[in-house]
């Protein structure tokens, strides 16, 4: 029995020391790697939350960047000085005149993001669990929309299209480490529940899972909201670490890079999300440093070839593992990872 | 692009000046040209002898258009001890570069942001310049310029996409009521690659009587599009509209509308009656360096801002930080293709006075109207630091 | 395994009815199964049988008619509900949770039908070990050969503290040897907790077995119901079902 | 039509090698069925001589070619296959799906023809000839993709426990099928799981054991010679049944 | 001014159910949500922007191929290996083609922005009812509707459609019953690289401009007015995307100008309103059994 649980408790704790691999890469590399490794440790705390849904429910969420920013803008509301905020938002409407005045710790700040996120996913809860497949992804993509529509239009509380700056530096190595250290755990947590293995139980087969009496749509609901929360919670790290942020940061394209490292460590597994933040993180600055010469003796590659290596590589790595890297395996667990097994190999007379 | 020969030199007799532009993805076209412009203007400078006897040299870093990276590749750069930064010509993309230089004291100069923030020393700092004129000022030329034209009823037509354009519509608005016009009326559209504007444009069309004109707050190609979209339904009045509209692609887009003015950084090659020996000069030299002109005038913004460099770091021995920074703010004048130029001031880290040069736009042709200045920028209570 | 005796005894359907597109796929029929007894549904393909099953599991609700749970009305209650009432079905096609191991197959149901976290760990090792499950407890369930999905399906059933159990076709693809093993299983199992079971099934070997009762649907209506060996002798089942060679 | 197939081996991912040295042959008119328990191996060995899996190693021939390679074409050797999980499109009506079955045919009225043979066999196909074939019951479908397999007009049948969720009395249709395509000529290998009544029809008896090793072979009387396939099936088979009929 | 809304409005709509037309044809028939279809609509855009010197039809034609050339390629470079995986990790892929695409083109022939000047016969108007009527919008109604009954005919009542529906399901049984399954796979792909051709005939002659980016609003629109009708079935995800243009057009003429920035955030509140109430939805495709 014992045993058993040392067992599951085995991935966790590797996907821990990567994590703390990540840190001490940082600690190690001078203050370049360092910010690289602080992005990093951020892009595991919002996988974690991403993978927490998609991975249990089977749904790939688009909209997960929408919890990103409400917790982006929390940090800000929380942690820029007060002084600077009287000129930043001197157009805020009388009933949030209060925001003025708050001001809170990074850590705090954190918490109350990740809170905010999760208010929203109670809000879009209820239709989430209603749908299935791609009508829940386009849904989630909805909430994205509106979610990006409303923060850049609306200019006299979120200042619109314009920046937010000012947000005092505060998330360091050590802080990123911690946050994707609980997130980790939390998300992992989750995955062990009896809420998570019956919402797992429905993404292998939804008739099935309501044969046997699981609530689908209650467990959809769940790993919605906690995932908002770890979204919402690494959208206030971002915040607290880039320090300016604009509303154009949280749309598409940087949907579609965090789906790109969820999706080639294998979208189905916790592992899979946290090695594919830490190996696009690592892949992204080992191409930007390729594309300005650094290891070809300064000839450069030509502007966009990081982009089209990134694109390449996430097209073979499909064709090769169709669901990723891990597969729906963990790490250190027994069992399996990448299911080449089910391709039946095509008959050589089919593709002449 | 000038590779990153990171070989130790003697720091004395050399300036360093590094780029954290976006040589690739969405953002590229913005940084491009310019940066182009602007190491055409080093070598220039390097051939005459350097800043002061000081050769310059560039390091590049491509950004690929995300913020992220831009903190990455200034972190990278200041440890390559650079003495001045350069950022992409967008604000919220400079932002994460520029705090980084801040903290690290190092100036950093947006090679082309429009944004009045970028200019504002209490926003990222004090280190923090911009080498254009920006939206407000933009806006307020457009004013300026129609307002002389005797124009005295506008309709401003806005595009809620970004900043730029949301500035570029308020500063016009408040410059041509403070010159004694009248703001008839307003509308909006979303921009962005999908415009439609019917049903703006019916309304505007059922205005009695119609304005003098309009101004389009916008950017391409939305902006364009909404022009064209303006007059095939029918609106016949002078359209007018920032810079951020400048390029071949609105002669393209707009075909052969006409009636339409913007107020422009510089009119060459797709632009003529300019008749500036400097500026043919600019376009000769970048052409024969790089193959083909330069597709906009924001490239002369890139090519004038290392003028400006050479100007204020003239006379400075010691290259650090705060030097290099007060040196900016000084605010010289600065020869230009588009003539003299005040930069930077100590409370305002842009250029005011920029000579727009107003361009008509003719059934496919764009001609050269005049040049025209701002006094000043008006205060909208938005803590614009360069107002008043 | 906490069987609960005072609970409901008879799972029923009166009149029930359903239709798509014109076509009368269940048309008033009535039944009924006890706790503790085995009831076989047969009839030609197309009759009715998997269609009944649906409405009594919830998947379909009657255009007509109702299903009852003693006295109470089931109708309108959803497939959920329903197996937390204690009916729960399988499907013609095992639909096993293929990248979850056996062992979290049946450990959903039992989280499913509401008991706790201990609790349903221990319902589920008790299930598997007496379907015989118990060396490939830990495998994904679509290492295991189609045989053993079947059972896994079935053994996932009885972990959801079924009082009444539907089984669609649940031998379909056994040979003789396996398939009577396999319901000779599911029947000690129903005696054991009481469960009444609903029986869908060509094969005839284990339906003559098994069942106490035999009800033959044919296009959608009751053809005649009573012990296996008379329906069997009955010249009209003959007839439609079992032909000539029977 | 000679089927033959020799030492093969199947192998499934890396892992899996559900088939291991099975030789055996079916005779140009001959009814070969081929019996053993759940994955014994038997669906694999159907695939295999479709060429759906590859072999590891062996080979598999028809009439002296090569299945697996490029240029055998198993529709222009007239070869027919109805799979296990009876391959019915479920996003076609149950006519595309018959009609489908016809594709390649020019003579549209001898299909037509052909089409209403199968819907006199099988009149349930033509009471929902317009509808979604997946909205049939289990054994409506069965029924289709036997009728679609006669379609091809094959000269080899692979049929892969064609009875399987079918009624008696269609039990007993199917096996007059099989005979009276065994009595045109066509040659025919048959999975099933009712090993008597196969053993009975079939000329000759093929026994699978897992993984995918034959046992055994032969006739009824052959077969139950062998102490090991006795002890496999559980029952002794005899030829009564088959004298009978 | 009511007229004139109406006719924009119904110009919107015909050439968002135009672009859905295509999306939902991959989905229905392959199950593919291809991301990559605004790529495919951008290399027809270039072909009109490399082509605008020359007689507008033959730039037609040209763009018309060159959308199918690149829907063909991507077929074969990327789709057919991944042939049978599950929908997520198709979409992923069309994604990954997508960006491909998307930096091939910013590397090489659209670094920026570039304007297609106006066709002059398409920007004339004509009086109807008193309302000045683009030709264009009335093009792209005729278009929409021959379009779509011709899609439905091909899909519907050919045994193209057929055939192809089958080879998509099921592969391997296809083939095994003679049907030419990679053939009939890639001329999916040829259909869909015609509407897409067509699409952004009209999509350019209303923005006028071409860019890298720009495959992203018309692969939007069609992804999500395929849901909205219902994924698998045509007329559903024509009258999906029809739905998207005209309330899009609606909420810009009923809008006051100072709300006019949320158009977005009523949309897509409205669509997830609309799949929450049917999440099949508005007209579903066939009915699958559970059993
Ligand atoms: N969802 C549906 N839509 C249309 N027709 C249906 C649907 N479900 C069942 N039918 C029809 O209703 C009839 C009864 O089907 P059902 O599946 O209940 O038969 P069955 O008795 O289980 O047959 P089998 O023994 O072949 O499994 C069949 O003719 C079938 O085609
Ligand atoms: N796609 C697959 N991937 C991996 N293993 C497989 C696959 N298909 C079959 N197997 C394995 O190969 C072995 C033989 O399977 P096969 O389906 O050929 O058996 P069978 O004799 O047809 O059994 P049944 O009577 O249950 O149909 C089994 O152990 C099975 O688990
Ligand atoms: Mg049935
Ligand atoms: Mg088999």
């Amino acid at each position: 029995m014992t045993t058993q649980v040392l067992v599951r408790l085995r991935t966790p704790l590797l996907l821990c020391a990567i994590a703390g691999v990540v840190a001490v890469a940082g600690l190690a590399g001078g203050p370049t790697v360092e910010r690289v490794a602080v992005l990093a440790l951020i892009s595991i705390v919002f996988v974690t939350g991403l993978s927490t849904f998609s991975a249990n429910s089977g749904i790939m969420s688009f909209g997960h960047v929408a919890f990103m920013a409400l917790g982006a803008y929390t940090a800000a509301f929380l942690t820029i000085p007060v002084p600077l905020k009287g000129t930043l938002f001197s157009q805020l409407p009388e009933p949030m005149s209060f925001l003025r005045e708050l001001q809170s710790s990074f850590v705090v700040a954190v918490v109350v993001g990740g809170l905010v996120a999760a208010v929203l996913g109670l809000i879009t809860a209820p239709g989430i669990a209603r749908l299935s497949g791609l009508q829940s992804g386009i849904a989630t993509l909805a909430v994205l929309m509106v979610t990006y529509n409303v923060l850049s239009s609306w200019t006299s509380v979120t200042r619109g299209s314009s920046s937010m700056i000012g947000i005092p530096q505060a998330t360091t190595l050590w802080s990123g480490l911690g946050f994707a250290v609980a997130a980790i755990i939390v998300a992992w947590a989750y995955q062990s529940s009896r809420s998570g293995l019956q919402l797992r139980a429905s993404r292998e087969d939804y008739w099935a899972s309501v044969a046997s009496g699981v609530s689908v749509g209650r467990h959809r609901a769940t790993a919605w909201v906690l995932s908002a929360f770890l979204c919402g919670a690494a959208g206030a790290l971002y915040a607290s670490f880039i320090t300016s942020f604009n509303v154009s940061v949280f749309f598409l394209s940087t949907t579609f890079s965090f789906i790109v490292m969820v999706v080639l460590g294998g979208y189905l597994s916790l592992s899979g999300a946290v090695l594919g933040a830490v190996g696009v993180s690592l892949l992204q600055e080992v191409l930007r440093r390729f594309q300005d010469g650094q290891f070809t003796g300064g000839s450069a590659l030509p502007a966009g070839v990081a982009d089209l290596m990134l694109a390449a590589l996430l097209l073979v790595v499909l064709i090769k593992f169709p669901l990723g890297l891990m597969g729906s395996g963990e790490l250190g667990q027994r069992g399996r990872q990448q299911q080449t097994d089910e391709v039946e190999p095509q008959p050589e007379g089919a593709s002449a | 692009a000038c590779g990153g020969n990171s070989g130790s030199s003697d720091e004395a007799d050399e300036i360093v000046i590094g780029f954290a532009t976006s040589e690739s993805g969405n953002m590229a076209p913005f940084d491009v040209e310019p940066q182009q412009a602007a190491m055409l203007r080093i070598d220039q400078l390097n051939e005459e002898g350097g800043i002061g006897g000081k050769t310059i040299r560039a390091i590049t870093r491509d950004v690929r258009s995300s913020p992220e990276t831009v903190g990455t590749a200034a972190t990278e750069l200041i440890g390559e001890g650079i003495d001045l930064l350069v950022t992409p010509c967008d604000f919220d993309l400079s932002a994460p570069g520029a705090s980084v230089a801040q903290s690290a004291e190092i100036p950093a100069v947006s090679i082309c942001a429009g944004d009045p923030k970028m200019a504002d020393r209490t926003t990222l700092g004090d280190f923090v310049f911009s080498a254009n004129a920006g939206s407000d000022v933009e806006g307020g030329t457009g004013a300026a310029w129609a307002a002389d034209q005797g124009w005295e009823t506008a309709y401003v037509l806005q595009d809620e996409s970004i900043e730029y354009t949301k500035s570029a519509g308020a500063y016009f608005q408040a410059t041509f009521e403070e010159l004694g016009g009248e703001i008839v009326g307003a509308d909006a559209f979303p921009g962005g690659d999908s415009v439609n504007i019917a049903s703006q444009a019916a309304r505007l069309r059922g205005l009695s009587p119609q304005p003098d004109f309009v101004y389009v707050a916008s950017w391409n190609p939305g902006g364009a599009t909404a022009i064209r979209q303006l007059r095939e339904s029918g609106v016949e009045v002078p359209i007018v509209g920032p810079a951020a509209l400048d390029g071949q692609v609105l002669l393209d887009i707009v075909g052969d509308a006409s009636n339409i003015y913007y107020t422009g950084f510089a009119c060459y090659n797709y632009c003529s009656g300019a008749d500036s020996e400097d500026l043919d000069a600019f376009v000769s030299a970048y052409a024969d360096e790089y193959g083909s002109e330069p597709t906009s005038a924001y490239a002369v913004l890139g090519y004038s801002m290392v003028s400006a460099f050479a100007e204020a770091l003239a006379d400075v021995d010691e290259l650090d930080g705060p030097a290099v920074r007060d040196a900016l703010a000084e605010g010289e004048p600065v020869d230009t293709p588009v003539g003299e130029v005040t930069y930077f001031s100590p409370t305002c880290h842009k250029i005011i006075d920029f000579p727009m040069s107003v361009i008509n736009v003719d059934g496919g042709a764009m001609t050269f109207v005049t040049q025209q200045r701002l006094d000043s920028v008006p205060d909208l209570g938005d803590g614009n630091a360069c107002a008043g | 395994m906490t069987a609960n005796f005072d609970s409901p005894s008879v799972l029923s359907m009166h009149d029930a009815g359903v239709h798509f597109d014109g076509v009368k796929a269940v048309d008033g029929v009535s039944l009924s199964v006890s706790r503790g007894e085995v009831l076989g549904l047969i009839g030609p393909n197309g009759s009715g049988k998997t269609t009944t099953l649906n409405l009594l599991s919830g998947m379909l609700r009657p255009t007509v008619g109702a299903v009852m749970l003693d006295d109470s009305d089931l109708s309108r209650l959803s497939m959920r509900k329903r197996v937390h009432a204690g009916v729960v079905r399988t499907y013609q096609s095992g639909r096993v949770f293929e990248r979850l191991t056996v062992f979290e197959n049946v450990e959903v149901a039992a989280l499913g039908a509401g008991l706790r976290r201990g609790a349903a760990r221990a319902a589920a090792r008790s299930t598997l070990t007496q379907l015989g499950l118990d060396d490939v407890a830990d495998l994904p369930a679509d290492s295991l050969t189609a045989g053993r999905i079947r059972t896994t399906a079935i053994a996932r059933a009885l972990a959801a503290q079924p009082r009444f159990l539907l089984l669609d076709e649940p031998a379909a693809g056994q040979n003789e040897t396996e398939a009577v093993q396999l319901i000779e299983s599911i029947r000690g199992f129903a005696r054991e907790h009481g469960i009444g079971v609903l029986l869908v099934e060509h094969d005839m070997p284990v339906v003559m077995g098994t069942c106490d009762r035999l009800h033959v649907l044919d296009s959608g209506r009751t053809v005649i119901e009573g012990e296996p060996q008379r329906v069997r002798k009955d010249p009209q089942v003959i007839e439609i079902y079992f032909g000539k060679r029977a | 039509m000679d089927l033959v197939i020799d030492d093969l081996y199947v192998q499934y991912g890396s892992s899996v090698m559900a088939v291991q040295g099975a030789s055996l042959n079916v005779r140009d008119g001959e009814l070969v069925a081929l019996i053993g328990q759940n994955g014994a191996g038997k669906s694999t060995l159907m695939k295999a001589v479709m060429g759906w899996v590859g072999p590891h190693s062996g080979s598999v021939m028809i009439d002296g070619a090569a299945v697996n390679d490029r240029k055998f074409s198993h529709l222009k050797r007239g070869v027919s296959f109805v799979p296990e999980d009876r391959g019915i499109f479920s996003s076609l009506t149950v006519g595309e799906n018959l009609r489908l079955g016809g594709v390649t045919r020019r003579d549209k009225k001898a299909l037509d023809a052909d089409i209403e043979r199968e819907l006199e066999r099988f009149p349930v196909l033509r009471k929902y000839w317009g509808r979604g074939a997946s909205l049939l019951s289990g054994g409506e479908q069965q029924q289709l993709a036997i009728a679609r397999a006669m379609m091809l007009n094959p000269r080899l049948l692979l049929l892969d426990e064609p009875t399987l969720g079918l009624a008696p009395i269609i039990v007993d249709l199917i096996f007059d099928v099989i005979e009276q395509l065994r009595a045109e000529g066509v040659t025919i290998l048959l999975v099933e799981q009712n090993a008597v009544r196969s053993i009975e029809v079939a000329d000759r008896t093929y026994v699978l054991q897992a993984p995918g090793r034959v046992i055994g072979s032969g006739t009824a009387a052959e077969l139950s010679a062998s102490p090991a396939v006795v002890e496999y099936l559980g029952f002794e088979p005899n030829d009564s049944g088959k004298a009978a009929s | 001014m009511i007229i004139e809304y109406l006719i924009s409005a119904l110009g919107l709509g015909a050439l968002y159910a135009l672009l859905t037309i295509g999306v939902a044809l991959l989905f229905g028939v392959l199950g593919l949500m291809n991301f990559a279809y605004g790529e495919i609509i951008l290399a027809a855009a270039f072909a009109l922007y490399f082509f605008r010197e020359q007689p507008w039809f033959f730039a037609v034609i040209m763009a018309v191929v060159f959308a199918v050339v690149v829907a063909v390629l991507s077929e074969r470079l990327a789709f057919h290996p991944l042939r049978g995986a599950d929908p997520v990790t198709l979409m992923i892929a069309s994604f990954a083609v997508s960006l491909a695409l998307q930096s091939v083109a910013r590397m090489t022939v659209l670094p920026r922005a570039q304007g297609v000047p106006p066709e002059s016969f398409l920007s004339q108007r004509v009086d109807l009812l008193g309302a000045r009527v683009s030709v264009l919008d009335l093009l792209t109604f005729v278009l929409c509707g021959t379009v779509l009954a011709a899609v439905a005919y091909v899909m519907g009542r050919t045994s193209l459609g057929v055939q192809l529906r089958a080879a998509a399901e099921n592969f391997q049984m296809a083939e095994a019953l003679g049907v030419k399954g990679n053939r009939v796979i890639a001329s999916a792909f040829v259909i869909a690289g015609v509407l897409a051709g067509i699409g952004a005939v009209v999509f350019v002659a209303r923005q006028g401009a071409v860019s890298a980016e720009m495959g992203l609003q018309p692969m939007l629109v069609g992804v999500i007015g395929a849901v909205l009708g219902g994924m698998s079935s045509l007329r559903g995800a024509a009258l999906g995307g029809f739905i998207l243009g005209v309330g899009t057009a609606t909420l810009e003429a009923l809008l006051p100008s100072s709300l006019i920035a949320f158009r977005d955030a009523f949309l897509f509140t409205a669509l997830i309103a609309v799949l929450v109430v049917r999440p099949q939805g508005l007209l579903s495709g066939s009915k699958v059994r559970v059993s």
